[in-house]
């Protein structure tokens, strides 16, 4: 069997492509600690089960296939194609236009500098591994604050969900915490946590941790009141109720909710190594702005788009195995 | 006469500020409008302002001399025309009673500094390398522009690299309050002791430059005249500069006794006093000041300007020297900032300093 | 209007592989203004049949019909009444009856009038403001035949609509909608799983196989009309009936 | 009637006392010009219609009381009060610890400064008219933006959520562009939008919309195919479909996607102000740093906090307004 | 166990002001062992019963007893099958089934043996691997019945068990229901809209009035045990059944 076969009767239609791409950018960093820890936590849990799926699935799609082919007139193959391209579709479109922009030059090249000279520093960037150093660090950062803010943020959900009286107790608090500006906080961040990793994982947790909080007590209150009877005349503990109901009936709002944190974590990141400039993919921006090196600004902010862009793929792959039941039959 | 003023947008760095009041008291006393231009400011990072007068979008900015050579060098179309900052501002804040007491004690201490970039970074390098030392020698800490707050927490860093005409008064502030851990007085280290870099000064686009020499000429002039107002006559600037920076201390007291002080110094600096007579008469200012302000706080941002006014002050306001734009060359390189040495006779002019003598 | 089933078959997708054989192959021609009724084993295919010639499920193979249309999209000139309430929940009992018409752009006056004209006979006036939350089962199917029914479509598909409703309802609510059917003579296809009522209203009978439901027998009730509650008694009554239970018990 | 029962009646517990310090708060702006008109919406959404249904909800609150009696062993009077100072309670608590870290000199006072001395501060600058106008400001950035964002992020989420190609074609543009840190694409934001409102305006659209996009594909999903069916054999338009069965089904999950972007719009606006510094809190914040002024610092930083739980409460407010359906009966 | 009432009563708020009367006040005693089957109008309040007796609704007055204990909250003795099947969407058919022994902590071989023997007479063998958004409306029935008959509780609760099944399949099934009564004499308490089946299935029928329902009327059933489907011709039967249509016919 081909790789690009099995992939598809994995994977949601049009990862296949961009799939390969992202697991090289994070395989790249599997020499860093912590980076590797983290990920191949998040391997275990998305990559091996579905494996096991797979044969199960494979045959529904064809079967979908079929019923699609019904239900539309265009053909379904081109479809397919067309969503198996679409991501690289896209990409190549912004090259096209950056690349027209920069011929007709519209802005001068030190705002907008040609796709040559941005892939050119890319490379080089890569060969002397700073780009991977930063990456590495942005992403250490990046997936400890989003493990860090998602526990707080979904305990705390579900502890409000639970005793509404803390909503009213705590929202002053979480608003005002997650509303004050990150310089004003600044100086107590360095003396705190120092100017390292820590304190930009810090500054993820706060961004992430509020997404992550509302959207738990969100999906828990969506939790059908039949279902709840159900448990509650089984005598199901508060952690079954938990494991067994309530996280898996609030999985789609939570799943959501974690595709704007894993964005957000990128951004508070970037946020943090604004505040004290010293390493990972924010500080390299900083200071490629600073020297005025616009393809090596390009070439971050690219980086951190594909950093972001793997860990919002990853969390849709999550979705897609996770709520497969919802592919079949009504709901 | 207002319907044919030309809109002219100046940039400038950081915040509203007091260290910014030439641009203030040309704009207040009608300098800017006798040439003919209605200025507005505006305030945004430095990177931001060269690229927008690169590009353009503004004619003017003021930033710091490093950045125009690293900006020429990536391309940026841009000539420094008038050198504002006589001394480079850079210099590294210590405990006094420290047992560091000259530039070469620094070695294996912790230095805190904004981060790897920017002027400080510079400044830094430059007094490391002229004491024959280099960053390895010191422990560097990226601590963002928070320096005093670091420091007078104590125990993070032993010394931080701060601009002179502010942060050592916010310290010392602080110290003397008591609120300044164990510190009573601080020492300082200004790069300009050992190395003559090139600061901050006024930018334009090169195009500007070729097309329309006298457009430049007329507001080099006009900010030329502030700043000579601001250095013959601190009090007056402090006032002008109310309306502008937002939160400047100014209580009835204050502005009270700012009044007279100014009137005075009109009076004074009719019988044509020397450049020495006039550095005596703001000392005098001060300790005026201080007789009649009871609150220190009250008076920091009046001691900022006249910190910054001894770094603008100079025989010839306006030039800068080759020497001091080879040298910070040589930083950047050394740096790792820019690649090769690029030709530094195009990136900066005179021309208007000349005419304004 | 003519309802038809030509050949049709419907299969669903398996999440375990394959697929599963829902409905048919099934071929019937209802005439227009005719009261049928469907019988068959659970999980045979009658809703499965019903959704289909509402427009909501695609026929694998072979097709329905409704007049000369090939049934492809829903029509508003069907009405559908599914197995489950599906009331909105945000919307009151008189909010969720007045939905169809809410949908057509009728004036509110004229809602409101329909709503209350509807809701008296199913013994819902009391309850109008109640949140479909608040209501009990038998309850919630009542409000959801009234929202069929005042939409007065040319052809009523009617999944289970007694289904939770105790005898005595269930007697006075189903000579109710009789009297609708003879007053405006929809053609009419009603799934249930009660014999006695089956006969009792309609004109003909078809029952259904076990899964995949095929028509294993079309009975036609020549009963005179109007019917009464008291025809359970007669012999032509009994007969028809009979016939119907040994059928079910082949099926 | 009393102000307070009337108010009891209409509101979530809790909120009687927080709201006529909002609205005091937002009042005290009532003169700048899109605020109002921004403001005078919310209110007449908010405010009018809660009024026609206070005496209907007055009774079932007795009754839900009564019901509560017979299932807490805890005397809900009691619990009742708890929840009506709940806010209050925990502002008080949090001055008190201030008060308490201030005197006991555990962090010098140019970091924490007296809680007198912020107040102090906070009075000069609200009677030298500073404070409100800066407060203004931000406003209107942060509601403007929000306005916009929710309305770009909510059409966009719309739409991919019934195009699902669209989701494979844009995601990489949408996570990319929301990625990308400010001060990379800042020097374009000003040769666009200049440097006053418009450009803040526009980072505010930028943080706002992805988590509004997300939340409405979230909430468009969790539509029941039950209901769906009802309003497609009714031959529903795509119109009535969604103003009568997706906008109410989403409505859970769209508000809380609303609380996050409210709170996040805030951010935006205080990130756009670090970026040009002219006017706003959050350029009052920078203004205030530079001269190292901590009091003032901590009186922007509370004006924000105020502001973010404002818009917060507003929603919550909102919310409960609209699905007060839930409250009766079994989901 | 016995199960009991006494003065209950259950009052629900709501929107527009003041309360609905749901239930009550009921007072009865149900011996231990005993199949007492309840019949009454839509809306009467039976399901509001079923819940109260399994601890999810408080009374608002008087109180419910199960054995001596005060009912205040579910209890694992109590099994109940709610009129709505209330299936958890995200699990199988078998894995909704095993639900009740999942959270006993039952060991994995026995949940699946035991769901394999419950599914069998249920007709759902073929089924175990779907999700319950592919069944229908009978088929989810059964699997709540399935998960309900599953944990062996002293008390069962079934809120209309039938309602969604075909004629065949109901007797089947209610017969299988009796064979599991009979062998392991649970307390059973069931809601039906049919006659026929309280009669044949029952000792004891309970009537309630309309809304707030009481009990207007209890009747018991001397049929002997083992009862068949054949009995509804006898005349002892037919007498009970008279007797209970004529009651209802007054509630
Ligand atoms: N969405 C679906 N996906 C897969 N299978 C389905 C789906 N809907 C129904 N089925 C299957 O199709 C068959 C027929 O279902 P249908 O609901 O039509 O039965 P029915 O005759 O209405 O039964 P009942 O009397 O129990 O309601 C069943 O076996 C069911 O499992
Ligand atoms: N959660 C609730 N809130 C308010 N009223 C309710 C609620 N649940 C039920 N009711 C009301 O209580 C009454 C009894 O409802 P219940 O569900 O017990 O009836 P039922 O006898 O089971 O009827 P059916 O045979 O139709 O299922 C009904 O009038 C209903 O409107
Ligand atoms: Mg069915
Ligand atoms: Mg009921």
């Amino acid at each position: 069997m081909r790789e690009g076969e099995n992939c598809e009767r994995m994977l949601p239609v049009g990862f296949c492509n961009t799939w390969p791409l992202v697991m090289m950018l994070i395989h790249m960093l599997a020499g860093v600690s912590y980076a590797t820890a983290s990920i191949s936590i998040l391997e275990s849990g998305a990559f091996l089960i579905p494996f096991q799926s797979a044969k199960k699935s494979s045959t529904t799609m064809k079967a979908d296939v079929r019923r699609q082919r019904q239900k539309r007139a265009y053909s379904p193959m081109l479809l397919k194609g067309i969503r198996r391209l679409a991501p690289i579709l896209t990409v190549l479109i912004i090259v096209i236009i950056w690349q027209g922009i920069y011929t007709a030059e519209v802005y001068p090249s030190f705002l907008i500098p040609s796709p040559a000279s941005v892939l050119e520093t890319f490379v080089e960037s890569v060969q002397d591994g700073i780009l991977l150093y930063h990456l590495s660090i942005t992403l250490q950062e990046t997936l400890i604050g989003l493990l860090i803010g998602v526990a707080i943020g979904s305990s705390l959900g579900y502890i409000i969900a639970n005793v509404p009286i803390l909503e009213d107790l705590l929202s002053p608090l979480i608003v005002a915490f997650q509303s004050t500006p990150t310089i004003a906080y600044a100086p107590l961040l360095i003396l705190w946590f120092g100017n390292d990793i820590q304190s930009k994982i810090v500054i993820v947790v706060i961004i992430v941790f509020f997404p992550t909080m509302m959207n738990t007590i969100a999906g828990l209150r969506a939790v059908p009141e039949g279902l709840r009877d159900v448990f509650k005349v089984m005598k199901a503990t508060r952690w079954q109720l938990f494991t067994k109901l309530e996280l898996p009936a609030a999985l789609a709002v939570l799943l959501v909710g974690l595709k704007t944190s894993a964005t957000l974590a990128v951004i508070g990141a970037v946020v943090g190594e604004f505040v004290s400039v010293n390493e990972g993919l924010g500080s390299m921006v900083a200071i490629a702005r600073n020297q005025y090196d616009t393809p090596l600004v390009f070439v971050g902010v690219i980086s951190l788009s594909l950093l972001a862009l793997s860990l919002y793929t990853l969390v849709s792959f999550l979705e897609y195995y996770l709520l497969r039941w919802r592919r079949f039959g009504r709901t | 006469a207002q319907d044919d003023l030309e809109d002219e947008r100046f940039l400038l760095t950081f915040v509203p500020n007091i260290q910014f009041s030439p641009l203030y008291v040309a704009i207040e006393q009608g300098y800017a409008e006798d040439a003919g231009y209605n200025l507005t400011i505006e305030y945004l990072n430095e990177p931001d302002v060269v690229d927008l007068v690169a590009a353009g979008q503004a004619n003017f900015g003021m930033v710091s001399g490093e950045q125009v050579i690293t900006a020429v060098s990536r391309q940026r179309p841009i000539v420094y025309v008038y050198e504002w900052f006589q001394q480079y501002p850079v210099g590294v804040v210590l405990d006094a009673a420290s047992d560091i007491t000259q530039v070469s004690d620094l070695a294996g201490k912790r230095i805190g500094l904004p981060g790897r970039f920017g002027a400080s970074y510079s400044g830094l390098t430059t007094l490391l390398t002229a004491n024959d030392m280099s960053e390895r020698d010191v422990e560097l800490q990226e601590i963002g522009y928070v320096a005093p707050d670091v420091f007078c927490t104590g125990g993070a860093v032993d010394a931080v690299v701060v601009y002179l005409n502010n942060e050592p008064l916010q310290i010392q502030l602080r110290a003397d309050a008591g609120d300044c851990a164990d510190v009573e007085s601080v020492r300082v280290f200004p790069v300009a002791e050992s190395t003559d870099l090139v600061a901050n000064g006024i930018i334009t686009s090169t195009e500007l430059l070729e097309r329309d020499p006298n457009h430049v000429s007329a507001i080099v002039m006009a900010f030329d005249h502030g700043l000579r107002d601001v250095i013959n006559n601190p009090a007056r600037a402090y006032l002008l500069s109310e309306a502008y920076v937002e939160g400047l201390p100014l209580s009835d007291e204050l502005r009270e006794a700012l009044n007279t002080l100014a009137d005075e110094q009109d009076a004074f600096l009719a019988d044509q006093p020397t450049r020495e007579d006039i550095i005596a008469s703001r000392s005098a200012m001060l300790e005026t000041l201080q007789s009649t302000i009871a609150d220190p706080a009250e008076l920091i941002q009046f001691q900022v300007l006249l910190a910054s006014i001894n770094l603008w002050d100079a025989d010839q306001l306006g030039y800068s020297d080759m020497a001091s734009w080879e040298a910070m060359q040589t930083t950047l390189i050394e740096l790792g900032s820019l690649d090769d040495a690029i030709d530094l006779e195009g990136i900066f002019t005179n021309q208007f300093v000349d005419e304004t003598d | 209007m003519q309802i038809a089933a030509e050949g049709a078959v419907i299969e669903y997708a398996m999440a375990g592989g394959g697929h599963l054989a829902a409905l048919g192959p099934v071929t019937f021609i209802i005439e227009d203004g005719t009261f049928v009724s469907l019988l068959g084993p659970s999980g045979c295919g009658k809703s499965t049949l019903i959704r289909a010639l509402a427009g909501l499920e695609k026929p694998t193979r072979g097709s329905f019909r409704i007049d000369d249309r090939i049934v492809t999209s829903p029509s508003t000139e069907v009405g559908v009444m599914f197995q489950s309430a599906n009331l909105i929940p945000w919307r009151t009992v008189s909010e969720n009856v007045m939905l169809p018409l809410e949908l057509a752009g009728a004036p509110k006056s004229q809602r409101n009038n329909a709503s209350k004209r509807i809701l008296e006979p199913l013994g819902l006036s009391e309850y109008e403001t109640l949140y479909p939350g608040q209501l009990s089962g038998g309850m919630a199917q009542r409000v959801a035949l009234g929202r069929v029914l005042i939409q007065s479509p040319d052809v009523l598909l009617l999944d289970e609509p007694f289904g939770a409703l105790d005898a005595m309802n269930r007697e006075k609510i189903s000579m109710d909608l009789l009297r609708i059917w003879s007053q405006q003579r929809q053609t009419l296809l009603m799934v249930t799983h009660d014999v006695q009522e089956a006969v009792l209203l309609s004109d003909r009978v078809l029952v259904m196989s076990h899964r995949p439901g095929r028509i294993i027998d079309d009975v036609s009730v020549d009963l005179p009309r109007p019917r009464y509650s008291e025809m359970i008694y007669e012999p032509a009554f009994t007969e028809v009936a009979r016939h119907l239970r040994r059928a079910i018990d082949r099926a």
